[in-house]
């Protein structure tokens, strides 16, 4: 690698956000035909790297080198011209426009100096093909595709613009196994035809298995950069969070069979097509897991208990007594206590523009408040145990918590709810684009409170999480429970095998086998 | 560092200045600007007789903005204002016309009224999720259908009774008009309800995000409801005191307070998508309004050109301080 | 295939927009004592065009989630204007429109370049540009009068071939020639794109400011157009003020009527002009219901009350509470 | 057709004519029945609810219902095409007479030509059409502007300082009211000082532009308010400015104010013509219908009050609404409403 002239090289890029160094003096270069991983924590500036590689943000000092002749871009679309696409995490599909619109958005056919139809969806469908996404309709609006589905389009738009550099910043972080697995094919097709890859994961087994050169980053600069497989994983995190590591995932407590009613008890709940009978029960004390492949009704699941859901059919039992909830306000009261981290932190569970101390108490204004006036000492002293249990980094509690990197933003939202001490936790894939050492609190977090009494039930997209963190996981497919696993039942093998509803002796080991 | 220098100074200055918007600071200013400008028309700018006489007038607008602005706040927008305005005071007088016990109830039952109004918008934007802006413009227009048949109809009783005059233009502080005073206890009372309470909060939250409110157990729908019945309630309030002003209520009195009531609110640093603003700002934006539509009057500029001045006057101004942030 | 299906959602506001005013206007054709004749037909389609023009102006701007609070203004300046200018010879008439319809897209684009170069928000921006406008016409007509090239008047706003309202005609042509074109447009889609999600508008490199720019200098335009068309039906110019802000309320009544969404992104000018017609039906209805003329006005705000409410009969559908914030 | 014939007029002391060389219209002798419709624009203020009710009242009187086959009223709102497309719609469906009080004087030129052809008598009052092609039934507004300027030189001999409340700016009643007033002042060779500021007939708004007025040019020495006068009064009364004379509308709160206040100094001029015209202009119509002689433009009488003669319980009535206007009745026409029967009208029917 290191006699090969880059293509792309930025050396000493600086950024700044008021007091905040997001980047300092950072360094990269890229090659034709190699992956690049980029890893770092939460914050570490990974993405304002590449936003400003690819024209959104003007940094504040440095270079930037394509071919060898320095380039700077006043935009993103300027960017692209250039042949550098990004796939933003979530930002960059238009939801009232259709999959083709999106596909073809930055430079669309024209006839006449006007959009060509034909011509947009015949290559939106060429591109939805390679992306290995055929499946969507382009004529679709995107804002009626789950999430999953909207990262498939992303690729595809990406694709279509014909990159030289392409760029993935948690492009995955939605995506199950399977759609992994194709992303993983297109991605090495492509190295191979030559285009440069910048890869921005917090999932280790990607890297390790995608990635050719990688490079850390921590505080803000390039701590180290070297071929991928040449440093073992615990070197990697070390090198990410800047001190030693050890064990992600808390043991498991060996549990004794309950003897009280269970603390939250579905029985045959049943909504729209979407949930087809499913019962479950979650003990006090107990993690449980929901498996499967995404959109198979894990989420509808948690917002049917959490009281969003209409005409929803079946029982739900608390602590052995029916209950109906309603809503939202119903669930989290005091005789239910649920709690529900959703989806996504930043539509549903943050006010991004407001601070982090307004946020911090949203949910528990009642509880702090007497005869509707807030009592502002005590919010202060949640506030201060909330921070201090979860670690939360924040330059101050009155800066918009729309400033704080994706991890903490992410603690924000869970710290929120465990102000009210809820009985009842439900997660919807919470360690969505959060880095290890965060993750790593998390699900001792998680077994903290699980030990300390409450009833936790897990979405995630990622198997590993569940096989380390769950006592029991139950794999959903089409709307129902189709297998439970607990305790040494949880294995990789038998959760993809049940995800995709075959027999765990058919499945080959490993996803990206098609390498 | 920063913390060190600027310290330094700030730490010299009252709290409310240091925590204060630039937004507000820049309006507070141009309200100076504007009294200095006005003085080089003409002293009596600067009377004591005059300035009372703006706040008093101000106080007015200064009430019903201050529901325009819960609602914005909200990320919503409330258009019947006009005829809440008209309802209240007309409804209030016509209550007088029922002997001693339509007296007493006059204020009340016109307040009343406008909050039945607001209701009615608040229960379409919150609860059948309709448009607010397209909302509201019907209830205007259907609550303009009742003053109409109302007016035709039943011999209408429309002077002030000794009360609402009193509110008005009477004089409980001498020196301050009474109008001033009441608009100073219902901005107190809404600055009181943003920061210190659990209600104030939710509405700042709505505003930026409904669904992250939402699923943080608030329940939204009614929030927004309650905000629509206060708006609607104080423009009925500021009818009624307009009318005690005027000793007397009519049809078109709410006319001119829409547009001045939702410039007054921006002006004044709040965004209109919602979720952000404080209530000095909307008091800035309202003796602001208040100012420029008096000086341009009294300067006997003809109507087109007041008309002229007034909109690159608000243009320069939000220029001057009510730019949103470079996108990059 | 199913893509008539996707067609068929994405048309949904503008058919039931249409679907609402046939339902109106049939009812008022067939109570009308005149019955549906070639004059009642044109009588409605005149003064039906001149919301749809505002309309579809203020359809734009809303596309770029923005609003004109201006459009009103804009539609009376060219007015006032028009009776100055639209007069003469053919040549000197060609001349009055082409400078008129010039204005209107001036105006549009200082709305545009304030909102989108000042950063400053729509609303406040065009209440007070709005003011501006409404002043120089006020300037140019301190009280109504002037005149217009009756010919072209009396052509425009008369009939084709004894049946075909003209109005109609000319809505016809102004849709093909501004609205398709920009709809169909890059800098079109970039207003849509902008509307509804501009950050990610941004970050896809579309060209965001100049599809806003481009949207509020035809809203300027069409209301210009709108404009000319007052000045042939009235023969005259006037600044009322009244007048101007009704019109304002009004296109947006017609643009949520037609199904375009106040929130940006979605909705077509076809089905506000819709919106528009059915608009101004509901004021027909009062002609062949006999009300008390005291509760006239009741009965219109009930009315619009009730179409406005029409949209929330969806709501019933939706199972998810999640759908109710967009 | 219409022709044109040479006067007078039929009831000349009710139709009189506008001026001398006003023509005079016969339209061709129809049967009766007739169905005669009210076109109106703006409704929501209580000038136009009076008119509309008064229209109705007078409508309903037996003599006039007796030879009504059909009355119909609508109200269009402040757009003038709508008011125009009314027009229109009322003469494709055959009615036989439209009194209209137009939202803009110049812009039904296209409605009046399609109204003559269709025989269709076309009568317009308040706000009157710029056309010698239909009847106007004519208020003198520039005459009121003149009668009120007349009163201010009469009470301030040597010219001084004017209060002048206007009306809506672009409106010709505005305008026609502001030159008589100024044409009568720059006659009278005296040095006046004249303040305007926009009332826009409108009490409240009035009332703060004179208070703004008074506290940064006052005091004045005389007043003259188009409208909105009980607002403007009130801000005098406010400011403890003096009373002084003033020349206004016919409000009822204003005339209350006059009557009571005359002793300090509030020396009224109270004229103008009220909703009642509608009445006038419904006969004419009638009377076009019949075949008699009407002339192309009716001059009003001017209901007029000045200081020492207001009466109480005729030219104003304390315990009644500020709002309305009192001038309500043309005794030369037989047509005596007073508003309280007007505005009363279906509480006492209940
Ligand atoms: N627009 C902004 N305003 C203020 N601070 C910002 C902004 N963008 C980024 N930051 C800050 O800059 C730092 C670097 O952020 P960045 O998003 O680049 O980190 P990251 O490596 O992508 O983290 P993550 O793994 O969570 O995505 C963080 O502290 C973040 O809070
Ligand atoms: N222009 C901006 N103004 C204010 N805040 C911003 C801006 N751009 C980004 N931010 C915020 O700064 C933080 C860092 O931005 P970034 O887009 O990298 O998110 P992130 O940390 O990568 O989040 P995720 O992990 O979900 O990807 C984010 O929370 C983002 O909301
Ligand atoms: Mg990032
Ligand atoms: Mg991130």
């Amino acid at each position: 690698m290191d006699g090969a002239v880059p293509l792309f090289r930025m050396e000493g890029i600086s950024k700044r956000y008021g007091g905040v160094r997001a980047l300092e003096k950072a360094e990269l270069s890229v090659t034709s035909g190699s992956i690049h991983a980029i890893l770092g924590e939460n914050g570490a500036g990974k993405s304002t790297l590449i936003k400003v590689m690819a024209g959104v943000v003007a940094p504040d000092e440095g270079r930037m080198m394509l071919d060898g002749s320095e380039v700077s871009f006043a935009s993103p679309a300027a960017a692209n011209q250039a042949g550098i696409v990004c796939i933003f995490q979530e930002l960059s599909l238009v939801p009232e426009l259709s999959v083709a619109d999106n596909i073809v958005i930055s430079d669309p056919p024209k006839r006449f100096g006007m959009i060509d139809r034909k011509a947009q969806r015949r290559i939106a469908e060429e591109a939805l093909a390679r992306a290995g996404a055929a499946d969507i309709h382009p004529l679709a609006l995107v804002k009626d595709l789950p999430l999953s589905r909207r990262q498939m389009v992303e690729i595809a738009k990406a694709l279509a613009r014909k990159p030289r550099i392409l760029i993935l910043d948690e492009a995955t972080s939605a995506l199950t196994a399977a759609d992994v697995a194709k992303i993983f094919g297109v991605l090495k097709r492509l190295r191979s035809e030559g285009l440069a890859l910048l890869y921005i994961s917090h999932r280790m087994n990607e890297i390790a298995e995608l990635a050719d050169q990688c490079t850390v980053y921590r505080n803000g600069r390039n701590v180290a950069s070297y071929a991928a497989g040449s440093k073992s994983d615990n070197e990697v995190v070390e090198l990410m969070i800047g001190r030693e590591y050890s064990h992600i995932f808390p043991p498991k407590p060996v549990r004794a069979p309950a003897t009280a009613a269970p603390v939250l008890e579905a029985r045959k709940l049943s909504w729209t097509d979407r949930l087809d009978n499913i019962s479950l029960s979650v003990d006090a004390g107990e993690v449980v897991g929901l498996g499967g492949l995404d959109g198979q009704g894990q989420r509808e699941l948690l917002l049917a208990f959490f009281g969003v859901l209409r005409g929803l059919s079946g029982q739900i039992f608390i602590d052995g007594k029916l209950v109906t909830i309603a809503s939202p306000a119903k669930a989290r009261g005091d005789r239910i206590g649920m709690a529900l981290i959703p989806e996504d932190r930043k539509t549903e569970g943050l006010m991004l523009p407001m601070t982090v101390r307004e946020n911090l108490s949203f949910a528990a204004l009642d509880r702090l408040s007497r005869a509707g006036i807030i009592d502002r000492a005590a919010e202060q002293r949640l506030i201060d145990d909330m921070v201090g249990l979860l670690a939360i980094k924040t330059a101050g509690l009155d800066i918009p918590v729309g400033a704080l990197s994706g991890g903490n933003q992410q603690k924000v939202v869970i710290a929120k709810w465990l102000m009210r001490q809820p009985r009842i936790i439900l997660l919807n894939d919470p360690t969505r684009g959060i880095d290890v050492g965060t993750k790593q609190e998390l699900y001792q977090l998680m077994r903290k409170l699980a030990d300390q009494g409450a009833a936790i039930l897990f979405y995630s997209t990622d198997y590993d999480e569940l096989i380390g963190c769950c006592d029991r996981v139950l794999v959903l497919y089409d709307g129902a429970v189709k297998r439970e696993l607990v305790g040494a039942e949880i294995t990789e093998r038998a959760l993809i095998a049940s995800a995709l509803n075959i027999h765990g002796e058919e499945m080959p080991v490993g996803q990206g086998a098609d390498a | 560092m920063s913390e060190t220098t600027i310290g330094g100074i700030a730490g010299r200055m009252p709290k409310f200045i240091r925590r204060a918007d630039p937004a507000v600071l820049t309006a507070f200013a141009c309200i100076v600007l504007l009294l200095f400008v006005g003085s080089l028309y003409s002293r009596s700018f600067l009377s004591p007789e005059y300035l009372l006489q703006q706040l008093k007038v101000a106080s007015f607008l200064g009430v019903i903005a201050t529901g325009m602005m819960l609602v914005i706040l909200l990320g919503q927008i409330d258009l019947s204002v006009p005829w809440s305005v008209a309802a209240g005071a007309m409804m209030a007088c016509a209550a007088a016309a029922y002997g001693p016990v339509g007296m007493a109830l006059a204020i009340p039952f016109g307040i009343f009224c406008g909050v039945l109004i607001g209701v009615v918008n608040g229960i379409g934007v919150a609860y059948l999720r309709i448009p607010s802006m397209i909302i509201t413009l019907a209830t205007n227009a259907v609550a303009q259908g009742l003053m109409v048949v109302y007016t035709g109809g039943f011999s209408p009783q429309d002077s002030a009774t000794p009360a609402m005059r009193y509110l008005a233009t009477g004089f409980a502080i001498p020196g301050v008009p009474n109008a001033v005073v009441i608009w100073a206890l219902i901005g107190a009372a809404m600055v009181f309800v943003l920061t210190r309470t659990g209600f104030g909060r939710t509405v700042y939250g709505i505003g930026n995000r409904e669904r992250a409110a939402y699923l943080s157990g608030i329940d939204t729908r009614r929030v927004v409801l309650i905000a629509f019945a206060v708006s609607g309630g104080l423009s009925a309030f500021g009818g009624v005191l307009l009318a005690g002003y005027a000793s007397k209520a009519a049809q078109s009195m709410g006319d001119a307070y829409l547009l001045p009531s939702i410039a007054a609110v921006v002006l004044g640093g709040t965004s209109i998508l919602g979720g952000r603003g404080s209530y000095l700002g909307t008091v800035a934006g309202v003796i602001l309004i208040t100012l420029l539509q008096s000086i341009l009057s009294v300067m006997q500029m003809p109507e087109a050109g007041r008309q002229i001045i007034y909109g690159v006057v608000i243009v320069a101004m939000l220029l001057l301080y009510g730019r949103a942030p470079a996108s990059r | 295939m199913k893509d008539w299906r996707y067609w068929l959602a994405e048309q949904r506001g503008t058919l039931l927009a249409f679907g609402i005013f046939i339902v109106m206007f049939t009812i008022y054709t067939s109570n009308h004592p005149a019955g549906f004749t070639a004059n009642v037909v044109q009588t409605a389609s005149n003064k039906g065009v001149l919301l749809a023009f505002v309309a579809m102006a203020q359809t734009l701007v809303v596309i770029t989630a923005g609003i004109d609070l201006s459009v009103g203004m804009i539609f009376l300046l060219t007015n006032c204007l028009a009776s100055w200018l639209v007069i003469g010879t053919g040549i000197e008439t060609a001349f009055g429109v082409v400078a008129v319809l010039g204005t209107g897209l001036l105006c549009g684009a200082i709305n545009g370049a304030i909102v989108i170069y000042g950063r400053l928000q729509p609303i406040v921006t065009t209440i007070a540009t709005g003011a501006v406008y409404f002043g120089i016409a006020l300037l140019l007509r301190p009280f109504p009068g002037g005149s217009v090239n009756e010919d072209l008047a009396d052509a425009l706003t008369g009939r084709l071939f004894g049946v075909v309202p003209a109005s109609l005609v000319a809505l016809l042509a102004v849709v093909l020639l501004v609205w398709v074109p920009f709809s169909r447009s890059v800098l079109g889609r970039a207003a849509y794109a902008a509307g509804s999600s501009e950050m990610a508008a941004y970050m896809s490199g579309v060209p965001i400011r100049r599809g806003k720019f481009i949207a509020y200098a035809l809203a300027g335009l069409l209301a210009a157009i709108g404009g000319l068309f007052l000045t042939f039906f009235t023969y005259t110019g006037e600044a009322a003020y009244a007048s101007g802000n009704a019109y304002t309320l009004f296109s947006i009544a017609a643009v949520v009527l037609g199904g375009v969404s106040l929130f940006g992104g979605k909705g077509s000018a076809i089905g506000a002009i819709f919106g528009a017609l059915a608009f101004r039906t509901i004021g027909d209805l009062l002609f062949v219901f006999d009300f008390d003329p005291l509760w006239q006005p009741l009965f219109q705000g009930v009315i619009l009350l009730i179409a406005v409410s029409l949209g929330a009969f969806a709501l019933f559908r939706v199972r998810n509470r999640l759908e109710w914030f967009l | 057709e219409a022709e044109i014939v040479k006067g007078p007029s039929a009831e000349p002391d009710c139709f009189a004519p506008w001026a001398a060389d006003t023509q005079f219209f016969k339209f061709p002798k129809k049967e009766g029945p007739y169905r005669i419709a009210l076109a109106n624009g703006y409704i929501a203020n209580t000038w136009r609810i009076q008119m509309v009710q008064t229209a109705k009242a007078y409508a309903a009187q037996p003599e006039v219902a007796a030879k009504l086959k059909e009355f119909k009223v609508v109200s269009t709102g402040e757009d003038v095409p709508a008011q125009i497309s009314a027009i229109n719609n009322f003469i494709d469906s055959g009615y036989d007479a439209i009194v209209v009080n137009a939202q803009n004087p110049t812009a039904f030129g296209p409605v009046i030509k399609r109204a003559k052809e269709a025989g269709v008598v076309l009568v317009a009052f308040d706000n009157i059409l710029d056309t010698k092609d239909a009847i106007n039934v004519n208020v003198d507004q520039k005459g009121l502007g003149e009668l009120w300027a007349n009163w201010l030189i009469k009470h301030i001999p040597n010219g001084g300082k004017i209060l002048e409340v206007r009306g809506v700016a672009g409106t010709s009643v505005d305008t026609d009211r502001h030159n008589g007033i100024h044409e009568v002042l720059d006659a009278s060779g005296k040095k006046w000082e004249v303040t305007e500021v926009i009332g826009k007939w409108d009490d409240g708004v009035a009332q703060k532009a004179s208070a703004d007025a008074i506290a940064t040019n006052g005091p004045f020495d005389g007043v003259t308010g188009q409208g909105g006068d009980t607002g403007i009064v009130q801000a005098m009364i406010d400011a403890k400015h003096p009373f002084v004379p003033f020349g206004g509308e016919t409000e009822n709160g204003f005339r209350k104010f006059c009557a009571k206040f005359a002793a300090d100094g509030l020396k009224c001029s109270s004229a103008g013509t009220g909703p009642a015209q509608v009445a006038v202009a419904i006969k004419t119509a009638i009377a076009a219908l019949e075949g008699q002689v009407v002339p192309q433009a009716v001059k009003l009488p001017l209901a007029i009050v000045e200081d020492p003669n207001l009466k109480e319980g005729e030219d104003y009535f304390p315990d009644q609404s500020d709002n309305f206007f009192v001038g309500n009745s043309f005794p030369t026409c037989g047509i005596n409403f007073t508003a309280q029967e007007i505005m009363g009208q279906s509480k006492e029917n209940q």
